[in-house]
């Protein structure tokens, strides 16, 4: 048993943080702590920094860029990028198409489209959701039918992160209806500019617009833009959903709230004493941080079977099942925190440039809207029950 | 024992849940939640017309109810429809207020209110004094005959839209002391007033106000000097019954939303109701319902009775309340999925309006913490 | 609405009251309050009083020998024995069978058992679950075979609570095989003298001896001991039941644990001052005194709607779920407020008689064993797991 | 960073493991625990032989270990079998204290401990102390050159059987005051002590002690005069790591019984495990128990850490075993049904293990209240 990193292991954690220190602007971090709305300049200006550091694609294999990082420095270097308040790497070109393309596309995709994903010049969203497949992504309806040299695509997808801000889009379609619903599917680029696109927002419960839906009318997509081979896009997206799941237990992001839910329970009076030194409040307050502790290590023991050559299995469930659950308790205990002040609803406030002073104390504009956002985080990825089905699969082998 | 409304009580409900079902659809109000006032004056002359305020009046005062029940009623119905018009602060703080402590004259201007023309709120709290009743710094000082007012006050419910405030203020006593309080009736347009309204979570408005070097003559004192602290609790006590009635009324149209959704929506080929785990969760759910509800009725029953008795039932019902609307709120989104993140659907407005309800009032552990030392004091 | 007992119930509630002062011995009330154990004698002496006073059969019809209460006086009636400390009446033969024969047995068996159940000649017990059969009754083995003018019966029932005091059995027994599961079971009345019947005792986690199995090797049963028509046993189980539910949440015992365990809790020392002022301690007692405030309510609510004519149907279930919760959670409460004295374990303290001093507090010794034991509520009489499959197919209908 | 076992101690883990499963089965241990002395004095023996005493003790007293993780390695197997011979009281607490601030004599009789042949005992705790380390009252005072002792202790584990026990006396300061405690070795058999041995409701042993007039020598104090409060936290420190992994492995055989009694045992004609509801709530179970792993391998590895840091783990740890412990106990016998609440099945025995462990050194409300104040203090 040892808990400790390598001194290597402390070396590279200091380099990152030092890359972080001159990198990565204070006005973006403190937005991206502070719950404000980022542009899409935001994100692209922290895509190019990494990019240019050669940590952009970090895992993806090195002869295609990559780190060769073990999985404890990939740990390390997602923790402290989530500690300094760097705006996430937006996942969908970079962790998700890049990864398909390297295993199953041809070389001609791996040519054209990897370097344009490392520079930025293409910005992907995924098209997997549709409405009323929920969890059972397998159910799509989408359908793409061959004429001649081209795809034509019709249907609706949803949940399109950002789709709003994409160049292109990455979607299964089902080519083949006379089967089992995961044979059938196809793995298809699609240019957003294509006619008979249309991306319609979703303002989500907390009043913001960051996912959409996106119909397809008649959208003609040319045959070699199929990744791999037809009717076998299920295995791709399958593959896709696997790959890297380190980051999945958010501990970081967790350490940040705990991190802020202390400082505000430091400045919220009760009883003219800090909401802090309440018995219960502070009662709640540290058992959900005894309980990010423990995640902690059991995240870090599953990192570190990971570099012993172990490959996670129901880990990976688990740790999403208690990361989001510890995350939602958080901004519960936040909200909880503001008493009174958690009611004013001033979505503007979140924007760059909003001068007006903040009504009540500056930390609680973005609280209840984050509290309410958060919801999603047990709902999208396989939600909970979805990973409680794997995990009683595994274990109960009934 | 009957636990049957009456039929006055009944027929009020029968004519409030049609009016609602016709008139106030969830698109319309959320568009009336979107608009610039944040409520329509149009169904808000309408729903007084209907008697809902009169309804949570005593006779004396022009109204025709008053009870617990009463507001336990009116409330539920609109709880149903998540309302945003400004009943809470104007028919059940304001106007009770009025209805208990008011002088005659003041308890003249309820006509008005109950007829839906006069718009009240209660500017008590401030931004030090979370959900304490009694830790106020606002300063009333006596000045030639006058009292002049200054000190400031957070969110305040229907603070923009009022015609007139009850502003609760220090005329004696330390700063969270219970004795020194006194309660005054001003025109919001009255010189040294400022407010700045904002919308709120759940669809509502409040306002923050400041009171700067405000005058007001004798007539404005509500009650007796200094003695309002009662008058204030009893008035929060009403709130917290109609608040707990409006979260049951919410609570079972988000619990009917999903059950219906889990009857219809299918996933893996089944309705998302065949799957065990859903209703079980679904079950737990109305159970902590139906724990809520009969708590409210428990704290409604025991307005009349004395202080002990009557804050810990309310304590009881606001932190099972709190509670079952926290488990009610995010199990109905999370059984929803995705469409249950969404602004154009109406189930998460009915979470975020039981979610805010928590953090009026006092929230689920203040009011446990209030519970226990109400018990262990008796 | 009107939540308060009439004069008439005042009065009732009254007479009730004042038999128990006179005819319900302190010692007996006293032993039954501080956990004690209870003899063979202090069951029958308390029947005994009851007949005398004609309340033991309260549920029966009244020219079966019931009272004709309605069910506000029903529910006073079972709250205020439990408050005063009563033993409970030995529900077998008094709950359980003889609404059974007045409603399916013939003349000659009520004639012969009633009269005999209510002077106590005969103590009954009853023959339902078997290894295995847990929660889904109808899986039952025991055989019965016709032989002449009697059954030979054969199997095995368990978890049969006072078996071995008991005269008499009530068995459900297989005489078809034949057909579904809830055909082909017959209702059967049994000497427990007759050749063939073994009683073993079942020493349960706490370390006590209620239940016991009871073996069937060639028994011979009369044929005149079968009630109502055979392979109807089904029918007549399932009568029994659902047959007055009221008291199943138990609030009076939750009522009495409540008011010890908040004596405890004044007594008990935490960092010299008395455990009820801690905070966090404070705080779960007062969650569960809430919570079962509100469940008084709720089971009010539905004695109410009872006594307008109403029928209970979910809120059974839902009442039997919340009253074992609160029951157990009291417990949980009470053994966590001892601190170190919940640990030793003197089970001969809980005889009559036993002179030693107590280890630690007095009001301890009882208390873990009670925790454990406490976990059978939410087990028998249909799980709280069946429970909720009961109440979700009556919402959801699927 | 690698959290997989040395291979001296995975040795260790397997020969106990081996050893536990040939001799302590559980009609066995059952057996043991029944009998009139509460264990068994020649599995006493043997488990010394196999190291089982000297892996908790470090090198220079004779040991081969005394690490967090040599603690962890043994007492999660033994909580596997749940071993009811005195391993706590005699190798962690009592040759743990002896080891950390004994006397070069005092330290001479580990030799003795870890070969099995002297049996110790921690009288600590008094009636009035509940989970405080520093509430003591039993006082020592200084006569003629000798130590008088006179006071009560209160649920001594193995305080019946003990050669000798470690007492804690007030040699100076009030009554909850950290300073001023001394701790005394004394044999059980000294003129003045009078035990009154019991079983305890998870089949081990425990005492009420009293002192009266009870004279020992200098030699008799361990350490520091009135210093003894840090050896205290730390010996309890050690306790609660040392049933945190025991915990561990009793919650893993009770989850492991759970599981395959879930797919063997049928109802309504399917196996249990086949109802989602079981299903999920199994998946908690494991998810705690491993939250309850993680918990208890961090406080492992900080034990050699600053007070602060040690401590705070431990307190975590304590209440992150002492919550899914319950949880545990709760679930596996909900699940088993009528079986699991009886005394002849070996789950309920698990069961109550776990709870009463809870009632060892503080339980999760005291390690949270705890660990809340050492993090506001850090």
């Amino acid at each position: 048993m040892d808990m400790n990193f390598t001194p290597e292991e402390i070396a590279f954690r200091d380099e990152v943080r030092g890359f972080l220190k001159d990198k990565l602007p204070e006005a973006l971090a403190a937005k991206v702590k502070g719950g404000k709305r980022l542009l899409k300049g935001d994100y692209e200006l922290w895509h190019t920094r990494l990019n240019e550091r050669g940590w952009l694609a970090w895992h993806w294999p090195v002869d295609h860029g990559g780190t060769g990082w073990t999985p404890i420095e990939k740990h390390i270097f997602e923790e402290e990028c989530v500690a300094a308040g760097a705006p996430r790497v937006v996942p969908f070109g970079l962790n998700m198409l890049g990864p398909v393309l390297i295993k199953f596309g041809s070389d001609e995709q791996r040519a054209h489209y990897l370097p344009r994903i490392l520079n930025g010049d293409d910005w992907w969203c995924q098209g997997y959701s549709e409405p009323g497949s929920g969890s059972d992504l397998a159910s799509l309806k989408t359908k793409a039918v061959r004429d001649g040299d081209h795809y034509l695509v019709n249907g609706q997808k949803t949940w399109t992160t950002l789709g709003h801000f994409a160049d292109w889009i990455f979607c299964l379609v089902r080519t083949d209806s006379d089967c089992k619903p995961q044979q059938g599917i196809s793995f298809l680029l699609i240019d957003m500019k294509t006619p008979g696109i249309t991306v319609r927002p979703i303002v989500t419960l907390d009043g913001e617009h960051e996912v959409n839906e996106v119909f397809f009318e008649d959208v003609r997509v040319p045959v070699g833009n199929l990744v791999g081979e037809e009717n076998k896009g299920w295995t791709y997206a399958k593959y896709l959903l696997t790959y890297e799941r380190t980051g999945i237990a958010g501990v970081a992001f967790a350490k940040n709230g705990l991190a802020h839910l202390k400082q505000v329970a430091a400045r919220q009076m009760k009883g003219r004493k800090p909401l802090a030194q309440d018995p219960l409040f502070a009662s709640r307050v540290a058992q959900v941080e005894i309980d990010l502790m423990a995640m902690e290590t059991f995240n870090l023991r599953t990192v570190s079977a990971a570099q012993h050559g172990g490959v996670p299995g129901v880990e990976s469930s688990m740790l999403k099942i208690k990361g989001t659950e510890i995350r939602q308790e958080i901004t519960d205990l936040l909200r909880r925190a503001l008493g009174p002040y958690a009611a004013p609803f001033v979505p503007e406030g979140l924007d760059e440039g909003y001068n007006e002073p903040p009504i009540g104390p500056d930390y609680a504009n973005p609280v209840a809207s984050q509290y309410f956002n958060m919801r999603k985080v047990s709902i999208y990825g396989g939600s909970n029950e979805i990973q409680k089905n794997i995990v009683a699969k595994m274990m109960l082998g009934l | 024992m009957d636990f049957n409304l009456t039929d006055d009580r009944r027929m009020l409900k029968e004519s409030l849940s049609r009016f609602l079902q016709d008139r106030y659809g969830f698109e319309t109000r959320n568009e009336i939640a979107g608009s610039e006032q944040g409520f329509s004056r149009e169904l808000w002359a309408q729903m007084a017309e209907l008697g809902l305020i009169g309804a949570m009046l005593p006779e004396e005062v022009g109204g025709f109810g008053g009870e617990g029940f009463d507001v336990m009623t009116v409330m539920e119905e609109l709880g149903r429809a998540i309302v945003v018009e400004p009943v809470l602060p104007t028919a059940v703080l304001g106007a009770g207020i009025l209805a208990e402590a008011g002088s005659d004259s003041q308890k003249g201007l309820l006509e008005k209110v109950i007829s839906g023309e006069l718009l009240l709120a209660f500017a008590h709290g401030e931004p030090q004094s979370r959900y304490s009743l009694s830790d106020i710094t606002c300063q009333a000082e006596r000045t030639n005959g006058d009292w002049v007012l200054d000190g400031q006050k957070a969110v305040v419910l229907n603070g923009d839209a009022a015609d007139k405030i009850i502003v609760s203020a220090r005329t004696s006593g330390t700063d969270d002391d219970e004795d020194g309080l006194t309660l005054f009736l001003i025109d919001t347009d009255a010189k040294g007033i400022s407010r700045r309204g904002y919308a709120t979570v759940d669809g509502g408005r409040a306002a923050e106000i400041t009171l700067e070097d405000v005058a007001v003559g004798e007539d404005a004192v509500i009650g007796e000097l200094g003695k309002a602290f009662p008058v204030i609790e009893e008035a929060i006590g009403r709130g917290i019954l109609a608040v707990c009635a409006e979260a049951l009324g919410a609570m079972d149209v988000a619990k009917d939303m999903t059950l219906e959704f889990l009857q219809t929506r299918k996933q893996f080929g089944v309705p998302l109701g065949k799957f065990q785990v859903l209703q079980h969760r679904m079950v737990e759910m109305c159970l902590e319902i139906e724990q809520a509800r009969s708590a409210t009725i428990l704290a409604a029953g025991r307005m009349k009775e004395d202080r002990a008795t009557r804050e810990a039932a309310l304590s009881a019902a606001k932190n099972l309340v709190g509670r079952s609307a926290r488990l009610v709120a995010e199990e109905s989104i999370q059984m929803h999925g995705g469409i249950g993140m969404t602004w154009e659907y109406a189930l998460p407005h009915f979470a975020k309006r039981l979610t805010m309800i928590d953090h009026l009032f006092g929230d689920a552990d203040h009011h446990l913490e209030r519970f226990a030392a109400l018990s262990q004091a008796s």
